[in-house]
């Protein structure tokens, strides 16, 4: 398994190789891309701060639980640090597996988990402001 | 003086000012007891409590874990998660 | 939109890139790989044969079709033919859209139609013999 | 005289040991109608009318589709599909 916090620009080759084996037939491979409108806003870039220890103590933790649950080969994740402008790609989750159902699923609720739990934060620089991304839970001062 | 670390990340740290602060523990010091000496040096960070998640060590834990010297204390926001991320 | 089918080797990074699109947040890339086993029997080598000029139509009507019951925003679809090894990608199916909802569920959806519709075929080499794999369907012969 | 192309794939051009074929178009001739002529010229295409499908000009068609000078027609059988491909 791979699980790697990096400031450098991701790279979904290696990512794929990593979980690519001779008994899975499928694999899945998520791009998290900076996008250029939010809540209705247009977003100029992107700041991703991180806990980078801990980040990916926990993507370990959920690969686990994703692999528990879903019959599937290997995982790899990368998620990228810092300032990423509109287009860039934040995130990469690959899960192989002998099937293409069990590939798609798992990834999906991997990368699900990935969003809840994994202590990295995103602030967007939108046109006219910025603010940190905290979910849906409601904050003071915002 | 037996001491924690505690680091702080995203809108936590843009309000204190800082991403790191040497706590002195006291007697029963749990992590949200972290917490309330550092809102007392942290003025802005006075409300975070309701939303903030706590780890010691890089592992989750409840607000009510307790802190040992040199345990690592961090303050976790809210992650970007749910439906409207990504 | 790209559709591909070739004799060379597929090109991940191309296809992805036919796909970004600032306005996407969420890119969902399937690779079908060459599985070294199959109904318990030992897989040697694969054979694909295709129909090209129909596969790309096809290919093209199932993308609109996805297109219209997803909200997606662009998809990419490289299926390559000939020999290949254990382990090498046949097929590339790549989708973006503003949200990872979307983008995993039409790129499954995708991918499930492409493997009942396009006049692709593959011929299994396994340990002691060979074999067209027709799918569930019932065949004289077989 | 008028007629017709046909491709044939996979299995079925192992079977007929080719993977074109020429059919002059007789009246009213009609998808399957071809197929009828290319299994008397290869008899190891026998029984394969139940499960081929027919393309005339890259489009799928039924099996009673017409057939018209300079078509191709395409024998098609089954795709890989279902849930053990891949």
């Amino acid at each position: 398994m791979l699980f790697e916090v990096t400031a450098d620009e991701l790279d979904p080759g290696r990512v794929v190789e990593h979980v690519r084996r001779d008994d899975a037939g499928a694999i899945a491979l998520f791009y998290g891309v900076v996008r250029d409108h939010n809540r209705g806003r247009k977003v100029m870039h992107l700041e991703y701060d991180a806990y980078p220890e801990m980040a990916t103590k926990v993507m370990q933790r959920i690969a686990d639980e994703v692999k528990e649950r879903f019959n599937i080969a290997e995982t790899a994740i990368q998620h990228r640090t810092g300032r990423l402008e509109v287009g860039e790609t934040s995130l990469l989750v690959a899960v192989s597996s002998a099937h293409r159902k069990e590939a798609f699923e798992a990834c999906h609720a991997l990368v699900d988990r990935l969003k809840e739990e994994v202590p990295i934060w995103k602030k967007e620089v939108f046109e006219g402001g910025e603010e940190w991304i905290e979910g849906d839970a409601s904050a003071p001062g915002t | 003086m037996s001491t924690a670390n505690v680091r702080l990340f995203a809108r936590l740290a843009d309000l204190a000012g800082t991403r790191e602060a040497e706590v002195e523990l006291g007697e029963g010091l749990t992590a949200s007891g972290v917490f309330d000496i550092l809102v007392q040096r942290y003025p802005s960070l006075t409300g975070f409590e309701t939303i903030v998640r706590f780890a010691v060590n890089s592992e989750y834990v409840p607000a009510s874990h307790p802190v040992r010297p040199g345990d690592e204390v961090a303050l976790i926001p809210p992650v970007s998660g749910g439906s409207r991320a990504l």
